[in-house]
This record gives structure tokens, C-alpha cells and sequence, in this order.
């Protein structure tokens, strides 16, 4: 897969980590945040234009909280992201909720569960059927 | 406090329980649903849940479904909130502290409730700390507009739910 | 696979709920109690829930209280387990391949219905991964000898209980 | 305070950054572990067995996951340990179980939150009364 990944200041480190884990697993990694010195705020843009031009197939922010990154990505249209710390979670919002974006908060998780999150979210397929009304709703609040 | 509240049918008795635990400590509690088990479908209860916040109805919005993605992420794309979808009690803090959050989403299935009890309490309790910075990233969220027109119309989604209706999504 | 599960009364709710769950899954539980919400200990329901595993009545044990500290704390005291208490899935993966932990704990009221089975089904279906580390490892913790007078002495906290009943320990 | 604090290898860079929280709190550190070398068992008992002379009020033990010093601490005479990866439990534990010793898995559990876990759990006091019989079992286990 195509993985888009961004990273504020604050994730930087669990980030480059994380890319190394997507290369381990044969993922082309589109790292839209080679500077270290970004707010999440401007990650998270990067990252979400990426997949809505269709540029990449999922999306990965990294910060402190995931809670800031949340609330940017989920005010672009057709964007679903999720802030994601525990990997049952990771698994379930895909089949369930289309997810295109996770935000992972470096701060609250930690750099092993990172990756079991990261190893679920990308493992999981989109289950559609009567989950696809509720994405549809999303998708046209914006 | 006036705390409007939303859930989905997988976590209707979770959002019972928060009913009445927030109304025992003293808040004024705007129940937006649902109210029983029937299959429902989440945005529908975000978006309500966010627009008594939005509307001044409510101070605050708490929004439950079974991870908490899906109601959280509807109720953020509502103009003019901020929503935390939380796990622990420090991003509760940091989301209400740094960036005024204004709903705070979690997952039954996923947090219990005693934690959730703590969260709730802990993102009631946390003021924002206003500063230049805070304000600005705010004013940047809450220039990402979404549809406008959405807001307060109660018949925004009737054409997926009439699609529902006449067997349009493959009932898995 | 035959799983002996315990509970204290705060999450007697929760723990029957696992017991279906399991039973639903084709599981042999035996539920070691408590079955009402009745206030007891629950150093009782650890101790029993660990001596039906070392004894072989059981394959596996699950633990549950309040914070899941304090039951697998008194599991872990037990000769012979290895009792882990998680809030993720990973953690008790970690516990099984490469601890060989036999008893798992959780917060009924930290970790929520849909986590709690998911941590349950990945600590069941995960295989300890030999090797020597592994064992040597273990074989450390094995050595770590509690009280072997306490196993199987329904009797063994007669002493604390009589105190209670006499009204000797405050009831905050 | 006295805090007793000790790691193995995959928890040093978490337990150097937890002691300048101790002593930014004012706490007195009692490093156990200045070596990076340890594993999970012999960083346990030498934090364990401070715990236990009464030299510290109480430990505090990092590795991966948590789980290992967990195992090994509740083997000990007197002690009561809860591996801890939320705030709530950090302070209910104190509250009901007395917990002496806690363990943090810096693989699961984000720098933040393993501060305010650390916080949460140094802030709190044990409740007694009620709860003291199930301490005294556990205490006669081992």
C-alpha cells in the first residue's frame, strides 16, 4: 500500500520509526513531513491533501495527543480519521468506519503499540454493506 | 453544567449510565439519543449531540458509540466544534486545556466505565488556558468550514435513510 | 480450552458476561465466584481462580476486579502462575509468547466489553514461544516460592474474615 | 518522597526522564538501576528489595511492557505491585490496594502519560478502612 505519514515536532521521532516499520513491511512510505519543526496543524494538512487527491491509500499523522490532528483532519471533506490508541480499535474503525487517516499521539502511546496499532490498521480491509450509509452520512457533512 | 449527550444503539445503556452519573453530580443533561437498541445509524446522533453545543443549548457534548470513531467523527463536522476522541485522562486535559475542545467522544466497548466517569470529570473540570497560541490554532481549526446548511436540519440525511429504507445498503 | 475465571463483586456483571462469552466461543469455564454483589474480597476469588489452574482443573485463568489490580495481584501470589494484568492486546500477547503468563487480569471498570474479549481471544489463541531465554526466564519466576501451605486452604483467610465479621476492620 | 526507581535495557531512556520528574516534584530519587544493561527480573528485585527494608517509600520499575516486574514484584514478601497504563488506576490502586511498587511498560505506555501515571500515583493516598483485609491477604500470600 501507499502510505502518506506526517508528523508535527513532537512526533517526529515515533514517526521515523514508523516509516521504518513500513518499509520492513513492503509499504511505499510518502513522508510529507521530512522538516521536523511543523505544528500538527500544518502535518495534518499535508497529509490529508495527499489522500484526497488519491495520492496515497491511507494516512498516518503522529503527534503528542492525536487529539489536535483529530479535529484538523475531520473538518476536510471526505476525510475520516481516526485517534487511535489501542489496536482493536485500529482493526475495528477500518471495517467499520472506512478510515482513511489515524492520528497516533506519541506522548500517550507507546512506541511498541504504535506499531501493533499501525500493523492492524493496515492488516484491515473496509467491511461496506450496512456501514457504508453511516460513511455516506459522513462523508456529506463534509 | 448543560452537557448534551449522544450514543448509538451498540452503547445505549453506556450513555444511560452517563445520564444518570452526570445528573447525580448536579449537570443538566440534553439526552439526544438514541434511546433503545433499535439498529441506528451514529451521525445522526453526532450531529444532534454537536449542534445543542454548538446552538448554546449545552456548555459541552459528550458523544459514545462502540470505538467512539464514528460518533466523534460526526460530531467534529459540525461547524464550530472541536471534538476529542479519547482513551485516557490527559488528552481529556490537553483537549480541553489547549484546544477548548467542546465534545469529547469514547468508545464503550472500548473504555470502562469507571475510566470514562474519570475522563468525563477530568474534562469538566479542566478550564481552557488561554493564551495567543491556543487561540490562533483554534481560529485555524475553526476556519475549516464545513456545509453550513447542514446545521440544525433534521432532514439532512433522509436520502441515505430512504435509500436504507428501500434496501439500498446490502445488510451485512 | 478450560478457563477458570474469577471476579469480586464490583464487576460480577461483567464477569458473567465473559463466562457467556467464552461459553459462546465452545469454552469449558469454571466460574470460581462471586456471583451476587454482595461485598467481599478479592484476594478469595484470585486464589481460587489461580489454584484451579496449577492443579491442572484448568488450562488458563481470567481474573477481573475493579482496576484488575488487586485480583491478579493475589493470582500472582500463587505457586506456579503467572498472572499478567493488561489493558491492551498487546501486552497480553507479550505475556503469553514470551512469559508463558497463565492468568490474566483486567479492570471491569477500565477496559471496556468489546477490548476486554478481543485481549481475552489474542491471549487464548497466542502460543508460548520456546526458547531458552523464555524458559530460563521463567524457570527465574517459578523460583520465587510464596507460601505452599497456602494452596488449596479454603480456610487460609478464616483469620481476616472472622476479624471483619467482628467488626474489626473500619467499613469506610 | 522517597521514590526507589529501577529499569531494564528497553525502559532506561523512559526511568531517566521519570527522574527528572521526580526531581522537578521534589522527590528523593533512589536510582537502582544506573546501569542500562539490566533485565526486567534483576532491575524488579533490586527495586523490590529497597521496598521491602523500608528504605523508600515507594518503587517504581520500567521495562517494555510491564508485565515481567509485575510477575516477579507480587512474588515478593509484603509487596503489592499493579502495572499501570492509565491515570485512574494510578490513583485508584493507591486508594484501595496500597500499592508499593508500580510497573509502566515505556513500549505501551507514551512519555506523557507514563508522567502523569507517575503524578497520579505519588499524589495519592491509601483509603484503609475497608480495604485493609484484602491487603492483609494479600500479605500473607507472600
Amino acid at each position: 500500500m501507499k502510505i502518506a505519514i506526517g508528523s508535527d515536532s513532537k512526533g517526529f521521532e515515533l514517526k521515523q520509526q514508523i516509516k521504518e516499520l513500513l518499509d520492513r513491511l513492503g509499504h511505499e512510505v510518502l513522508d510529507q513531513t521530512p522538516e521536523a519543526n511543523l505544528d500538527f496543524f500544518d502535518a495534518t494538512t499535508k497529509v490529508v491533501s495527499v489522500i484526497q487527491k488519491e495520492q496515497a491509500d491511507r494516512g498516518i499523522i503522529i503527534d503528542e495527543y492525536g487529539a489536535g490532528p483529530f479535529m484538523v483532519a475531520n473538518k476536510h471533506q471526505g476525510i475520516i480519521c481516526a485517534n487511535v490508541f489501542d489496536e482493536h480499535s485500529a482493526k475495528m474503525t477500518i471495517g467499520h468506519n472506512n478510515t482513511s487517516v489515524i492520528a497516533i499521539g506519541a506522548g500517550i502511546v507507546g512506541p511498541k503499540l504504535a506499531e501493533k496499532i499501525v500493523e492492524a490498521y493496515l492488516d484491515a480491509a473496509y467491511d461496506g454493506g450496512r456501514h457504508q450509509i453511516r460513511v455516506d452520512m459522513l462523508n456529506k457533512m463534509c | 453544567m448543560k452537557i448534551s449527550i449522544g450514543c448509538d444503539h451498540i452503547v445505549t445503556d453506556e450513555k444511560n449510565n452517563l445520564v444518570a452519573y452526570l445528573e447525580g453530580k448536579g449537570h443538566e443533561v440534553i439526552d439526544n439519543g438514541t434511546y433503545d437498541k433499535e439498529r441506528t445509524h451514529y451521525p445522526i446522533y453526532g450531529k444532534k449531540t454537536a449542534e445543542k453545543v454548538t446552538s448554546g443549548e449545552a456548555d459541552l457534548g459528550i458523544v459514545v458509540c462502540g470505538t467512539g470513531v464514528g460518533i466523534s467523527v460526526s460530531s467534529n463536522k459540525v461547524n464550530g466544534i472541536r471534538s476529542a476522541l479519547v482513551g485516557d485522562v490527559e488528552t481529556a486535559r490537553y483537549a480541553k486545556e489547549v484546544l477548548n475542545a467542546n465534545v469529547i467522544g469514547m468508545g464503550g466497548r472500548i473504555v470502562g466505565e469507571g475510566l470514562r466517569e474519570n475522563i468525563i470529570d477530568v474534562f469538566l473540570e479542566s478550564e481552557y488556558q488561554q493564551s495567543e497560541e491556543n487561540d490562533k490554532m483554534i481560529e485555524r481549526i475553526d476556519a475549516l468550514v464545513a456545509n453550513e446548511e447542514a446545521k440544525n436540519d433534521d432532514h439532512y440525511f433522509d436520502e441515505f435513510l430512504e435509500k436504507w429504507d428501500n434496501g439500498g445498503y446490502p445488510d451485512k
